[in-house]
């Protein structure tokens, strides 16, 4: 066994005899951005509401939800599909984020929500990593389509235009603060500030 | 825009054996005057203001009372003031 | 002295305040006017709606009510009210209030196609004696009906139920309690032999685990909601347990939720059965004492008209209401095939809640209220489905103890206190007593002081009947009061519309509002409500309570009871008994029904002087005695001595209701149980004693497939019912702006999933239809009701939209009370 | 046979016209236009949600307010109750909402609590929002205020 690999060792490390440099330079640089076009590609399959909705735990669960809520029907029919809440839009975020979702594949493999009843236990601490990290990103997912630069505060009502002028305004509330629970079911708040 | 004053009357429902109490609390409000009162807890206040939000913070006050059931707000009437002095109705 | 403008705005603003609190103005200055005229009346009343009996305090002033608010000594509230009754002040208010007696009319005289026209009540009733003493000459009793419902005060269903059933000698008289009720009283009757709960309210504050089977009492019994709430949130062990076949309300308080497939409850109610026997949790000592065993009747039917294929083929159609001797042993056997792993499949519901439902049962340390109202009695397995509730009951020993409760809502004021009690259904006599028994009937001619024979054995039509019959041209006089069939009656367009505009028929509405029913009448009478009468309502927990009239009705409005009483006053004897009666019974001839029912020594027999000084009594000064007084004097003796005791009458009007039977002043608030109830014997522990021999019967009872189920054609599953903030078909609450306003129409709540696939969305315009009838409707695919794929759930307050139009008429062939929650409707965009 | 058939066609519409005209007779207005319960009228647009948080009048002292505002996703359940977090007494300083009434933290026997009763939890039972649509029918009613200037409401 150990011969074996010793060989394919020695037949790797041996430079190449027919192949010219260039060929191999090229063809490595094709290959990369082959490798790199598919990468992207899975990533990108990755982040779309179908991808999520594929295991029946967020289609029964966060998904059904969210179908009553103003996130998923509207006015205007812009509406936000689950990475536009979830995944980071900057890169390095999002890599760092699909990490982490690494966690979640072996969730979905031991089944650790694989139920409603095991859901909704584990929900606080669910709910509790998404709360921090917009609180710690300043709901900048939040943002990204609710930009407070363009809020036009005159078209909003009364009650939301104190708090944006003013909590929000100041920066001493986040977007995340006072709009937990708006496109899913709530877990038991107990605790939670504001609430 | 002419000065006005606000006249305006509160319904004070207190636990009958707090009366007293509640009233002394309102009579600690400023141009405050209890109109009338009941044995059953109820206590009629009457209380004009120069401006609206007055009557709204003593309403919020008396609620805020532990042996307050309840206060309303029933009547409210806002006149410039040069019709309120010196003439007779 | 001299008075500025702004003492002047103090003074007034001092006055009204004073006023609204009811204080006298001692020393305060009087500008406006003295405190006798500033003073508002505070009176008791029970709230006008659903069946928990709420007590609120009503403001009056000038022969108007100016304020309502709960009542904080009332028991069954304290304090509280749910929306609509908060709202109680302004229903009597709405500008069509009907003052006058309208007839159809075209040359100035009567034609069924006419345009309503204003006559007086003498005319009114002219015509409706005319057509009834022809129709009685020529078309026997039955050809004659009546309509009413647990709106009724309980003197006027009994007025009602004894001028048909003694006066006019016919027993076709059932009110929409059969809509609403009838499979409860089945339940009842069927398992313990006597009517109304065995617990009451207090349970609530007992209880530890809650199940509402169907029912959504978040929204359809919201202050009993806040007892449950009350107790789920202060005790933290305390659960809740929802079942229902779309997601509601009450799912916000629920600990175990569970959205199941119409008309699997009966496999889960037998599934839990199954469980408490293979887990060893049944109390056999319990069961041994105090329950027999008895296997019912299967294939029964449904209740649709015999020509109807279904209908044919079911084998014990004729015998439904029968059982036969089993034994625990066989009945172990019976239910062994529903098991968790069927109940979950057939019911859609996850194994573990239905399990960990099961166990709340199981669990000896849990004290369990059950509690239902139309999701298991609008029903084709109505009475089945209460038959199973008991079952599990009586399997664990939780029943007739504080907080272990089996425990049957209602939906109308006096559902209980008058339909039930009273008896005004086509079977029953007051009492629990039924028709069919000779023994009743002589018992009931004896309190009536009537000559043996003046109640008549054949029984009246069921409502669905009472329609069918309509329509068919056998029923040729038809008079409805306090309820509203046009709009909640089953199947509307085929068997109710096409019966009242029966040119064979005269059909007259009692009504307050030009209602639907009304609209489609031949004659609308004005009538009086709430506190513009005299009354008594009693509500779900046995609790009888009364009520002063405190203003007078508008224009020539008048009460039910005066209507019914006037009415009497139209015929003799002669003209509508048979001669050899009559010969029997010489002194009886040449009377008028009035002397005979109501001017018969007992209903008379009070004077105006008995009234309570400062209330009026617009029926006491037409008849010249106490009308209410002696008819519930009267009427109270066939309860007293027979576990129905009432109190006398003027107890009512100085407690806030008492439950019956009141014995010795005290009344009951857990029967069959010893030391609770004094009909219980000393030494038994519990005893049924509606059965002869004390034991309640645990019933075996199969799973049936409904009548109707969606298929390619008509796919989806049609579900209707009610909102918090109207009542009913919204005659009074829709006329209330706040009410109106908070829920303008009637939407079709549908999945947002179902609504994508239809290509319609929130707010299109749709159309249902099925096997019966259409109707347009907006959709919602969001608000309060969370509806699974494949079911629309619609309610039926809205005049507009008149979901009743697509109902089946198919009932429970035991109760006949009809299901309004299940059948299939094809859904299609209008564009 | 095909005259027959026509005929019969006839026949059947002038029937089927018969009996709707004699299913609908005329009749007053009421909730529904009168005359019309065998048609289908088509179902009026749904109304907004009146969003102004403008305090309406109350009707007496003892009508719960009705909610001046939209409350669209606001959840109250076991979990959480979104209307507590700007009406509680901690609560509504910050955010200027009026403070529910004192009557909500006392038990079924009136006595004081900590916090808001459980039994006034669910909020909607007795607060309902309202939408801009006129009044259905017109009511009729008069408050204390009226019925002292010495209006009569019954006709």
């Amino acid at each position: 066994m150990w011969e074996l690999l010793k060989s394919y060792w020695q037949i790797l490390r041996r430079p190449s005899v027919h192949y010219s440099l260039g060929f191999l330079t090229l063809g490595g640089f094709i290959a990369g951005i082959i490798f790199w076009g598919g990468f992207n590609t899975a990533l990108e399959v990755t982040n779309t509401e179908q991808f999520c909705t594929s295991c029946h735990e967020m289609r029964d669960n966060v998904f059904e939800e969210m179908k009553t809520t103003i996130h998923y029907s509207n006015r205007s029919g812009v509406r936000a599909t689950c990475p536009d809440c979830h995944v980071p839009h900057n890169w390095t975020d999002k890599i760092a984020r699909k990490m982490q979702a690494s966690k979640e594949v072996w969730g979905k493999i031991f089944g650790t929500i694989s139920t409603r009843e095991k859901f909704l236990e584990k929900r606080r601490e669910l709910a509790e990593h998404e709360w921090a990290r917009l609180k710690a990103n300043d709901s900048l997912e939040c943002r990204n389509c609710h930009n407070f630069d363009y809020m036009d505060f005159t078209r909003q009502s009364k009650r939301a235009m104190e708090q944006h002028s003013t909590a929000l305004a100041s920066g001493e509330a986040t977007c995340i603060d006072c709009h937990k629970g708006i496109a899913h079911e709530l877990p038991d708040m107990s605790g939670v500030k504001g609430w | 825009m002419p000065h006005t004053v606000h006249i305006a009357s509160l319904l004070v429902h207190s636990q009958p054996s707090a009366l007293e109490a509640v009233k002394a609390f309102a009579l600690t409000l400023p141009h405050v005057e209890v109109h009338s009162q009941s044995p059953q807890g109820k206590l009629v206040l009457v209380c004009e203001s120069d401006h609206e939000k007055r009557i709204a913070d003593y309403l919020d006050a008396l609620n805020a009372q532990p042996s307050v059931l309840s206060a309303a707000l029933i009547y409210h009437e806002i006149a410039p003031v040069e019709e309120t002095e010196g003439c007779t109705p | 002295m001299k008075l500025t403008r702004r003492d002047f705005a103090k003074a007034q603003a001092g006055a009204v305040a004073a006023a609204v609190a009811g204080i006298p103005l001692v020393e305060a200055s009087n500008l406006i006017t003295s405190s006798d005229q500033t003073q508002m009346e505070w009176n008791k009343a029970p709230c006008r709606f659903c069946g928990t009996g709420c007590s609120v305090m009503v403001a009056t002033k000038d022969n108007q009510v100016v304020a309502t608010h709960g009542d904080i000594k009332a028991e069954v509230n304290r304090g509280l009210n749910c929306v609509k009754g908060y709202f109680l002040s302004k229903i009597m208010y709405g500008k069509d209030r009907l003052t006058k007696p309208l007839l159809r009319m075209k040359d100035g005289k009567f034609d069924k196609n006419g345009e309503f026209a204003e006559v007086s009540w003498d005319q009114a009733f002219d015509i409706m004696a005319e057509k009834v003493k022809a129709a009685l000459k020529n078309h026997g009793p039955n050809s004659v009906g009546m309509f009413g419902s647990g709106q009724w005060t309980v003197w006027e269903g009994y007025a009602a139920s004894k001028l048909y059933k003694a006066g006019l000698r016919s027993n076709n008289i059932d009110p929409n309690a059969r809509h609403c009720m009838a499979s409860a009283v089945m339940g009842f009757m069927r398992t313990f032999g006597m009517d109304e709960p065995m617990g009451c309210y207090d349970d609530f504050e007992h209880a530890n685990a809650f199940v509402l089977w169907g029912s959504n009492m978040a929204e359809m019994h919201p202050v009993l909601w806040t007892r449950i709430t009350d107790r789920r949130l202060s005790a933290p062990d305390t659960q809740v347990a929802v079942l229902s076949t779309y997601e509601h309300r009450s799912f916000e308080l629920a600990d175990i939720p569970m959205v199941f497939t119409p008309h699997t409850d009966l496999v889960i109610l037998n599934y839990i059965a199954n469980y408490l026997i293979e887990n060893d949790a049944i109390d056999k000592d319990f069961v041994a004492k105090h329950t027999n065993f008895v296997k019912g009747a299967e294939d029964i039917g449904y209740g649709l008209r015999p020509t109807n294929p279904l209908e044919a083929r079911a084998k014990n159609a004729e015998k439904a209401n029968t059982w036969e001797p089993y034994s625990l042993e066989q009945f172990a056997e019976f239910v062994k095939p529903y098991t968790l792993a069927r109940a979950a499949k057939e019911s859609g519901v996850p194994a573990e809640r239905l399990e960990k439902l099961a166990k709340l049962y199981a669990d000896p340390n849990i004290r369990v209220m059950s509690l239902w109202t139309m999701g298991a009695n609008q029903h084709t397995r109505g009475v089945w489905v209460n038959n199973l509730i008991y079952n599990i009951h009586l399997l664990t020993g939780k029943i007739s103890q504080p907080g272990n409760s089996p425990f049957s809502l209602t939906g109308q004021p006096s559902a209980c206190g008058t339909a039930r009690e009273v008896g005004t259904f086509a079977h029953r006599l007051p009492a629990d007593m039924l028709i069919a028994n000779p023994e009743h009937r002589a018992k009931a001619e004896k309190i009536w002081k009537l000559p043996a024979g003046a109640i008549q054995d054949q029984l009246g039509f069921h409502a669905v009947l009472q329609s069918r019959k309509l329509k068919d041209g056998e029923i040729k006089f038809y008079w409805t009061q306090v309820t509203n069939n046009m709009q909640a009656g089953p199947n509307v367009m085929e068997e109710i519309l096409p019966g009242w505009r029966n040119p064979e028929a005269f059909v007259v509405v009692s009504d307050v509002y030009p209602t639907v029913s009304a609209q489609a009448a031949d004659l609308i009478l004005p009538s009086a409500m709430w506190v513009e009468k005299e009354g008594a309502y009693g509500n779900a927990e046995r609790r009888t309570q009364f009520w002063h009239q405190l203003v007078k009705a508008p224009g020539d409005a008048k009460s039910d009871l005066w209507q019914l009483v006037e009415f009497s006053k139209r015929f003799t004897t002669d003209e509508v008994w048979p001669a050899e009666l009559l010969d029997k019974n010489p002194d009886f001839k040449g009377k008028t029904l009035f002397d005979v029912l109501f001017a018969n020594g007992k209903v008379n027999a009070f004077g105006k002087e008995d009234i309570a000084e400062g209330y009026a009594n617009d029926e006491a000064d037409a008849f010249g005695f106490y009308l209410q007084k002696g008819l519930f004097e009267e009427y109270a003796e066939f309860g007293r001595g027979h576990a129905h005791d009432l109190a006398d009458f003027d107890t009512y009007h100085n407690s806030r209701g008492l439950r019956w039977p009141v014995v010795d002043g005290k009344e009951t608030k857990w029967r069959y149980a010893e030391g609770h109830d004094p009909y219980v014997k000393p030494g038994k522990g519990f005893e049924f004693y509606g059965k002869p021999d004390g034991k309640a019967l645990i019933f075996a009872l199969p799973y049936e497939a409904p009548p109707e189920a969606p298929d390619a054609d008509f796919p989806f599953w049609l579900c209707t019912g009610r909102v918090i903030e109207h009542w009913h078909t919204g005659s009074m609450t829709d006329r209330v702006d706040e009410l109106h306003k908070a829920v303008p129409q009637a939407l079709v709540y549908m999945h947002p999933d179902d609504a994508k696939k239809l290509n319609v969305r929130r707010g299109s315009e749709v159309m249902l239809t099925t096997r019966r009838g259409e109707m347009r409707g907006r959709v919602e695919t969001r608000g309060r009701n969370k509806v699974p794929q494949g079911l629309i759930f619609v309610p039926f307050f809205d005049a507009k939209r008149l979901v009743n139009k697509l109902t089946l008429d198919a009932t429970d062939p035991i109760s006949k009370q009809t299901d309004f929650k299940k059948c299939a409707v094809k859904i299609e965009a209008i564009v | 046979m095909k005259k027959h058939l026509l005929i019969a066609a006839c026949m059947g519409l002038l029937s089927w016209g018969a009996v709707a005209e004699s299913l609908d007779a005329p009749a007053p207005d009421g909730r529904r236009l009168g005359g019309t319960i065998a048609q289908e009228l088509q179902a009026e647009e749904m109304p907004k949600v009146e969003n102004k948080d403008l305090k309406r009048e109350r009707n007496y002292p003892e009508q719960p307010p009705t909610i001046p505002h939209k409350i669209d996703g606001y959840r109250v359940d076991t979990n959480s109750n979104k209307c507590l977090s700007c009406h509680s007494r901690s609560t509504a300083a910050k955010s200027q909402a009026p403070m529910i009434s004192i009557t909500h933290y006392m038990d079924r026997d009136g006595q004081p609590l900590a916090t808001v009763s459980p039994r006034r939890y669910f909020c909607e039972q007795c607060h309902v929002p309202q939408h801009e649509t006129p009044a259905a029918i017109p009511n009729t009613f008069k408050n204390i205020d009226q019925v002292l200037e010495g209006g009569a409401s019954q006709p």
